[in-house]
């Protein structure tokens, strides 16, 4: 039963990501946290390829990794345009926005 | 022509054509005097109308002219117009005549009114005359009830002429408020009435009632809840209380409204009526009792009051108790006759009064005495009128007390009898009493410590009339000395006197055949009671023997409590504060706070929940990471679970 | 790929060459001129979804123009010509030199909705999404000198990623289970509801949830929209949220048929908690964005309401309110942007007495939240009435008495700011400017809002046609 | 049947005069002031002759215009009257033509609030004279939503101190406030319109037929499961309009709250708009449940009246004291109805027209009092009848009407309510109501003798106060002479509605 131990990969990597999303402080922290989930996606699609024996995983895997690149550019930017507007990439200090 | 009610209604429009020009034409009514000139003249018209109308019912002539008022279904539900006969015809008369009289004599009595308020005045007068007309000839309920309003809120616009002063202006409310509440059951009497018989006609209802047509299961709650109404208007017990505070309105309008008319429509009622309640001997009960209570309690009032008015006042309401006495008894015919006649010489003792007054400036006895020399007219013609409130033979009161007292007898209610036999003997006494005080007696300020000073001394309306007057004290008449009235003023007193006088005379000589025997004793007994009376007052207050001191205090818990008016008076007050007033904070409350209040808290409760609510949004990018993760996980566990 | 093949792509293929043209323009020609080129593209654009033979499906089946998909582009693509009529007047700062990067910006996440709108199958979808999304975190942090713009991009980012990142582990489950990417695979895989796939499915719908703004996903578009510049903000409000119920539709309701049902439940309850959410979170505020913002939120709410229905109607419904909220919301939006540009503030404070200084934009305003309060004469009556009908012919009644009470509740905050506009007094007695492209705007959402609470009549059938197609 | 479409021009003149208004009078007051009088005018004019043409032998709705608006709904521009609509609009008709007259002072953007005002009668005016449900609910709202701006704008605060339970909420909800009010009265009425929509949409679908003409709606029978709820729907949608217990508490904050002629119009009218939903679309549409639910209706009626009369007497505010007494008398207008009695329901419809009169003219003087002695507090005036004499006079006629005093109008209403109460299928309604008109006379006259017919009051500011004058005489003497004149004759109010009520106790309960 390679398939369960598969997704259970995937669904622990998720997990794992979406906890550093919840509770680094650092923003940086937290984008690496998304990739982790991201990635955990692709174990899921590959696995799920692999095991109905079709190539439309690995296509859709293709896909997932450079939008997750396209992704991570764009939050990286934000990231130090912040840094250079604010002086901080710390996320709590992100609440001039609120109620 | 005569005969098919037309006069009727006439003298029934005049007064009505009067209301209008006066209430319409302002310039006119602002004038004063033309206006009153204006209304005199159409209660003169009327008058004229009356009698002639009067002639021409005498006997069994009944006449009828109705128009539709209210239609319902297609049909007519209500009427109105006019039913002339004898009775209806005479009152109207008496009606028509004291109107005119009161109006002419308010010319000098008001003389120095402001020329607004005398057209005003003279409005409210003819508005009077003309439902208390209305009411007379009314030939169903529906009239006779809007009349019957119409003339309280005369009554209470009259009481509260001049409702500058505190006490008119409450005494005009304490009326209307105490005559409503009689009027409450009036009403649903007529409600429950029509739906017992289908109509309100009164000329319908009567044939019903000769053929036995009207079920009797239940007449005895509607026939009560309409004696109500009476027992509000023509102030019996327990609602007497409005009447003596009335006094605050000017006095003419006491001679009219509280003596002659307004106030005798209890007793008109039920004397039309009584062949309804002919069918319910038991209310007729109730009515003797109250009546012949109502009579002894405010003929003990009256032996206690020190404002001349006030002891008129309980003196009427001891009459009207007495004619109800007659109309319980089944004799209702007596009752009526004494409604006329008292209507004549109460109306003439009340003008005196105000003669009185509008001499010495004071409603207070003790402020009179020995005015007979300045105002001999008037005290000739007040003590007329004494004479015949204390039935003495010759006199307009003679022939018709005696038949009440030989109708109640007749009845069968011994007690009420005897008690309306004491009431005889304490008019006789309290009349006198004033009589003497007034015109003969040395003023009894000299006097001092007698009773009579011990009087209602603190009440508010001792300067009633002497209020207005005292513009002619102001006016530096310091050195001023009673004298007669005007001749506007003795005119119509001297017609009123000689009217009783002769009404007296015709009546001792001519005696029509009453309904029932009274044994021979009985006309002693009334006429001794009287003279009684007559002596014990002028053994003490003319000549003194008697202290009247100590004739109080031999009464000495019935004295007292007199003077306190059997605290009936503050049990209306307090029942009207705490019951109603009381109540209606209570509910005034709860609607504030808790009908209401319950919504404020809800819309409260929700803005505070939003304001709890915003919180949520802390503005940290990774709590909003947090709502998803929760809101993904509820979602899951309803997919594993739901 | 044959010419037919293209026929059938001219808007997106028109989108796409717009946003080149833009791209490259930008570097030639700096100001607005790139503004009004891609207004005329947008024209084109919406002028070419015309041309399109209905129903015509490519790719064998993955990527659809039905008249659903045809619906949902002319929508974005004439929301997003509203919110460029009133960028165009923003002609200082960032906008003057920076216009071409904003409009291309703009076309891309446009050509993501336009490919999500068509798309039947999951990597399309996915990189439709994405293609939508991307470019919104952009354009939030537009205003890079603003001090808050990068922080509400900043948000709108990592949750939206994150979202994203749920979104596509559904998929994965979705297409491990169907065994095909294809969404026409899933409705037999649905019936026998295997629970990989319902967890799937769960997945999609926590990320769609976010990209619609219901609660508890709703907290990124307060913010967002209290930092970025409100013609984005105006059209943000309305385009990507249809773009997300459009997906929704496809995935759960498309050709399902009565197994649908199953999502009822979910989605009533998310749609109670989130007009509940929406409109109660939505009083105390003090800023008109963020009032307008949770009252986008509760819309959101009362559209789910027509879509938790599961029934044709209910999907008409949903598609009428849709409209409905596009002029109306994004009306409001505008007249804020005016007010905004001459007041220099978006506190509720800024409108005292505007009645008295400029009636016509007041009196446009007034029309713009009773219609978002759902006041009869005006388009949002008729939304509300039709969606509470739908959810009344499934029973839901709690979920309409809900409704009908909150919608009472968002009254009260509407009237707030009527109250501010005519009961008050102004500060200021000058009229406030109005340029006259975002007069334009104005105008036509009004006339938009009245028309449709006058004749509703046409939108409706149209509404129900482009439902009927999906459940035949 | 008539050429001219009198209804439409009695409906849409007052909204062509706020046009008008609005676009040509800018900063002309006294345009604007004629231009209303003119609109309201016509109107007048046309509900008279309306009144006076209207055949009561063939009964009956008359006056018909019909043209489809949209046909695929049922929904058309459908206008009628019978005899019970013709006398709501001649209602209409007066109170706001003395209206135009009693706000005449009006400083501040009178011409906005004229316009609105005209707005809102012309909803009236629609809600009175057209059959077709829908336009119906759309009249109805143009009625109400005006009155936020009116309230909110024109309005005057009072002051009531938070204080016992529930102080804090009303402490945060502003109770007191003019915004609160206008907030208040219009959520709640909001609030009930939507129950009035779901109640119609119910009749809509369930009658295959597919449209919202009153006329056919009439003719069907609807399940008794459909009209009990549907009834229920309307009565408490129209309630709240109509003040019923404990829905009500919008209307005194609201009336009190209100400029002159926006109390006189709502007190006067807007609540009788919802007494006649309830008669016209409760009873007209669902005889089966208004005969079983009349019982709750009487009921409820029988409360407001001793409760409202009650609350009134509690008050210290000269405009709480009249605007819970027409929640009192609202109750008599609701008992009348409930009875199903051609009796009772005359009386019901007689007391919404007499009840209009009394209240516009109470309202009306309490405006013009405010506006002279600047205070509402009874117990702070006193002796005003020698200042004002007219005022007074016209103040203590409107009193003596309301306590059901003869020879005015409200004797006649309130009588035949009692004797449809008596013979209705609860006679013990008739108690509460007579009991109702005795507190009246009680706190009616309190205030009457407190204000105008007492003593003076010592505070120097009442020394000298002016009578009414030139415009605001039209008010109170149309007023007046109206409540007197219905009062003597009032035959000729009674006969068109009787004709219509016969025929509305026929289909209910078959007699």
């Amino acid at each position: 039963m390679g398939l369960q131990a598969y997704l259970t990969l995937a669904a622990i990597v998720f997990c794992i990501g979406l906890f550093g999303v919840m509770t680094r402080r650092n923003t940086i922290g937290i984008l690496l946290g998304i990739e982790l989930m991201l990635n955990s996606v692709n174990i899921n699609l590959v696995a799920f390829g692999r095991y109905s024996g079709d190539v439309t995983g690995m296509v859709f895997t293709v896909f997932t990794i450079c939008i997750t690149v396209a992704e991570a550019a764009v939050g990286l930017a934000i990231v130090i345009l912040l840094f250079r507007v604010r002086r901080t990439v710390t996320a709590d200090h992100l609440d001039l926005l609120r109620g | 022509m005569a005969g098919d009610g037309t006069l009727a209604l006439a003298a029934l429009l005049l007064h009505a054509v009067a209301f209008l020009v006066l209430a319409v034409a302002a310039p006119l009514r602002r004038l004063g005097r033309p206006a009153g000139y204006v209304s005199i003249l159409c209660a003169a018209g009327s008058l004229a109308a009356a009698v002639l109308s009067w002639r021409a019912h005498a006997g069994e002539a009944i006449s009828r002219l109705v128009w539709t008022w209210l239609p319902t279904e297609g049909q007519t539900l209500a009427t109105v117009g006019v039913l002339a006969d004898a009775d209806s015809t005479l009152m109207l008369t008496l009606v028509a005549l004291v109107a005119l009289l009161v109006q002419v004599y308010s010319l000098g009595y008001l003389s120095d009114e402001s020329a607004p308020a005398l057209g005003r005045y003279y409005a409210y007068q003819s508005l009077f005359a003309f439902s208390m007309m209305g009411l007379v000839l009314a030939p169903n309920f529906v009239q006779l009830f809007i009349c019957w309003e119409l003339v309280g809120l005369c009554s209470y616009l009259l009481i509260g002429f001049w409702y500058q002063r505190p006490a008119a202006a409450r005494a005009a409310l304490k009326a209307f408020w105490i005559t409503k509440a009689g009027d409450v059951g009036f009403l649903i009497g007529i409600v429950l009435l029509w739906r017992h018989t289908g109509t309100f006609d009164l000329a319908e209802m009567r044939v019903l009632a000769g053929n036995g047509a009207i079920p009797l299961a239940g007449l005895a709650v509607i026939t009560f809840c309409i004696y109500l109404g009476a027992v509000g208007k023509s102030a019996q017990f327990p609602l007497h209380i409005w009447l003596p505070d009335a006094m605050e309105g000017p006095t003419p309008v006491s001679a009219l409204i509280h003596a002659a008319t307004m106030v005798t429509a209890g007793v008109y009622l039920l004397h039309r009526t009584d062949w309804l309640f002919a069918l319910t001997p038991d209310v007729l009960a109730i009515v003797v009792w109250i009546g012949a209570f109502t009579a002894l309690l405010s003929a003990v009032l009256a032996c206690v009051q020190t404002d001349i008015k006030r002891v008129l006042a309980y003196s009427t309401v001891s009459q009207l108790s007495y004619m109800m006495a007659a109309i319980g008894a089944g004799f209702s015919a007596a009752g009526f006759f004494h409604l006329l006649t008292h209507g004549i010489f109460k109306a003439l003792l009340f003008l005196g009064a105000g003669a009185v007054i509008h001499a010495a400036h004071s409603n207070d006895l003790t402020d009179m005495g020995r005015l007979a020399r300045r105002m001999p007219q008037t005290a000739i013609v007040f003590t007329v009128g004494a004479l015949s409130l204390a039935g003495l033979p010759l006199f307009a009161g003679f022939l018709s007390k005696e038949e009440i007292l030989g109708a109640v007898r007749a009845g069968g209610f011994t007690a009420p009898f005897a008690m309306l036999i004491l009431v005889a003997f304490l008019t006789a006494f309290y009349m006198f009493r004033v009589v003497f005080l007034a015109f003969f007696a040395e003023p009894v300020a000299l006097h001092a410590g007698a009773p009579v000073a011990a009087g209602v001394g603190a009440h508010a309306s001792h300067v009633a009339d002497a209020g207005h007057h005292a513009s002619h004290a102001a006016a530096g008449v310091a050195a001023h000395e009673p004298h007669e009235p005007p001749a506007s003023m003795l005119l119509p007193l001297w017609v009123l006197a000689l009217l009783s006088v002769a009404i007296g005379v015709y009546f001792t000589f001519v005696h029509p055949e009453p309904e029932f025997t009274s044994p021979a004793w009985l006309m002693p007994v009334a006429v001794g009671s009287a003279v009684a009376g007559i002596l014990l007052a002028w053994a003490t207050y003319q000549r003194r023997a008697i202290d009247a001191a100590s004739l109080a205090a031999a009464f000495g818990p019935i004295y007292r409590s007199a003077l306190a008016r059997f605290w009936i008076d503050d049990v209306f007050e307090r029942a009207y504060l705490l019951a109603i007033l009381g109540f209606s904070r209570v509910i005034g409350w709860i609607d504030r706070y808790l009908v209401d209040g319950v919504l404020n808290m809800l819309s409260a409760w929700t803005v505070t929940a939003a304001d709890d609510l915003r919180t949520m949004q802390s503005g940290r990018a990774q709590d909003y990471v947090y709502g998803i993760a929760v809101g993904l996980l509820v979602l899951l566990l309803w997919v594993q679970f739901g | 790929m044959t010419f037919e093949t293209l026929t059938l792509l001219l808007p997106e293929l028109a989108l796409f060459a717009l946003a080149v043209v833009v791209l490259l323009g930008g570097a030639i020609r700096r100001g607005v001129a790139m503004g009004w080129v891609t207004l005329v593209g947008l024209v084109v654009a919406f002028a070419l979804t015309f041309t399109v033979r209905e129903g015509a499906s490519l790719l064998d089946g993955a990527f659809v123009q039905d008249s659903l998909a045809l619906f949902a582009k002319r929508l974005f693509v004439a929301s997003a010509a509203l919110s460029l009529l009133g960028s165009l007047t923003l002609r200082t700062g960032a906008f003057a030199r920076r216009s071409a990067e904003y409009h291309f910006a703009l076309v891309a996440s446009l050509l993501g909705m336009a490919v999500l709108a068509s798309a039947r199958e999951l990597i399309l979808l996915f990189v439709g999404f994405e293609l939508m999304s991307i470019p919104l975190f952009l354009m939030t942090g537009f205003l890079k000198r603003d001090a808050v713009a990068p922080e509400a991009a900043l948000k709108f980012f990592l949750v939206g990623t994150a979202s994203s990142a749920v979104i596509v582990y559904g998929m994965s489950f979705v297409y491990g289970v169907a065994g095909s990417t294809m969404l026409s695979e899933i409705p037999p895989a649905v019936r026998d509801g295997p629970p990989l796939l319902m967890l799937g499915m769960a997945l999609l719908l926590a990320g769609l949830g976010f990209k619609i703004a219901a609660f508890p996903f709703h907290m990124w578009a307060p913010d967002t929209y209290e930092a970025a510049s409100m013609p984005f903000v105006a059209w943000l409000s309305v385009a990507p949220k249809a773009a997300g119920f459009v997906v929704i539709i496809r995935l759960y309701l498309a050709g399902v048929g009565t197994a649908a049902l199953i999502w009822t439940p979910a989605i009533a309850v998310l749609a109670g908690m989130t007009m509940v959410a929406g409109n109660l979170m939505a009083i105390p505020q003090q800023n008109i964005k963020r009032l307008l913002a949770y009252s986008g939120i509760a819309h959101i709410g009362y559209m789910l309401v027509g879509l938790a229905a599961l029934s044709s109607s209910g999907v008409a419904m949903l598609l009428f309110y849709l409209i409905a909220y596009t002029f109306g919301n994004m009306g409001a939006f505008l007249v804020v942007q005016a007010v905004a540009q001459s007041e220099q503030s978006d506190r509720i404070e800024a409108y005292r007495g505007l009645a008295q200084r400029s009636p016509l934009l007041a009196l446009a305003m007034l029309l713009f939240l009773l219609s978002l309060g759902g006041i009869p004469f005006v388009a949002g009556f008729w939304a509300k009435l039709y969606v509470f009908w739908a959810a009344v012919e499934r029973g839901m009644y709690g979920l309409v008495f809900l409704g009908a009470v909150l919608a009472v509740v968002a009254l009260y905050y509407y009237l707030l700011v009527a109250r501010r506009m005519y009961i008050e007094a102004p500060e200021r007695p000058e009229p406030v400017h109005v340029p006259r492209l975002l007069g334009v705007a104005i105008g036509t959402c009004v006339i938009g809002v009245v028309g449709m609470g006058l004749y509703p009549a046409p939108w409706v059938t149209l509404a129900q046609r482009v439902a009927a197609t999906l459940f035949s | 049947m008539n050429r001219l479409p009198l209804l439409s021009i009695m409906t849409w003149a007052p909204f062509a005069s706020a046009l008008i208004i609005m676009f040509f009078a800018r900063r002309r007051p006294l345009l604007v002031r004629w231009t209303s009088v003119v609109g309201t005018g016509i109107s007048l004019v046309a509900s008279i002759w309306v009144y006076w043409t209207y055949d009561r032998a063939a009964a009956g709705f008359q006056f018909q215009e019909a043209f489809p608006l949209v046909p695929s709904l049922g929904i058309s521009y459908l206008m009628a009257i019978d005899g019970i609509s013709a006398l709501m609009a001649l209602l209409t008709a007066i109170i706001i033509f003395a209206g135009v007259f009693a706000s005449w002072t009006t400083k501040e953007r009178s011409q906005e609030f004229y316009a609105l005002l005209l707005v809102l009668v012309t909803g009236v005016f629609g809600v009175f004279v057209t059959l077709d449900l829908f336009i119906f609910f759309l009249f109805y709202e143009i009625a109400v939503l005006p009155m936020y701006l009116l309230i909110g704008i024109w309005g005057s605060s009072g002051d009531i101190r938070p204080q016992g339970i529930f102080g804090w909420a009303m402490g945060r909800t502003g109770v007191g406030t003019k915004e609160y009010a206008a907030m208040k009265l219009t959520l709640y009425l909001l609030f009930g319109s939507a129950f009035i929509l779901v109640g119609m949409l119910a009749l809509f679908v369930a009658t295959g037929s597919r449209t919202f003409s009153f006329l056919e709606l009439q003719t069907m029978q609807f399940e008794p499961a459909l009209q009990t709820w549907v009834f229920l729907a309307f009565y408490v949608g129209f309630g709240i309009l109509a003040g019923i217990w404990p829905l009500h508490t919008w209307s005194p904050d609201g009336h009190a709250s209100a400029p002159t002629a926006v109390s006189m119009l709502h007190a006067g009218v807007l609540m009788k708009l919802g007494a006649y939903g309830v008669v016209r679309m409760g009873m007209g549409l669902l005889p089966d449940a208004a005969v079983d639910w009349a019982w709750l209706v009487g009921t409820i009626g029988c409360i407001n009246i001793v409760y409202g009369a009650l609350s009134a007497m509690a008050q210290t505010d000269l405009k709480y004291v009249i605007a819970y007494s027409s929640v009192s008398h609202m109750g008599i207008v609701m008992v009348g109805a409930a009875t199903l009695t051609p009796t009772g329901l005359n009386g019901s419809v007689f007391q919404m027209f007499a009840h209009g009169i009394m209240t516009g003219l109470f309202f009306a003087i309490v405006g013009l009092v405010y506006e002279k002695a600047h205070s509402r507090e009874i117990f702070k005036m006193g002796g005003f009848g020698a200042m004002m004499p007219g005022i007074a006079t016209a103040f203590t006629i409107g009193a003596l009407s309301s306590l059901g005093l003869p020879a005015t109008a409200g004797f006649v209403a309130e009588f035949l309510t009692f004797l449809g109460a008596w013979t209705s299928d609860y006679p013990w309604w008739l108690f509460p109501a007579v009991i109702g008109a005795f507190l009246t006379s009680v706190y009616v006259l309190r205030v009457a003798g407190q204000i105008f017919w007492g003593p003076k009051a010592p505070d120097p500011h009442f020394q000298h106060l002016p009578d009414a004058q030139g415009p605001e005489w039209a008010a109170l003497g149309i007023l007046v002479f109206v409540l007197v004149l219905f009062g003597v004759l009032p035959s000729i109010a009674i006969a068109p509605v009787d004709t219509a009520t016969g025929q509305l106790l026929l289909r209910l309960t078959g007699q």
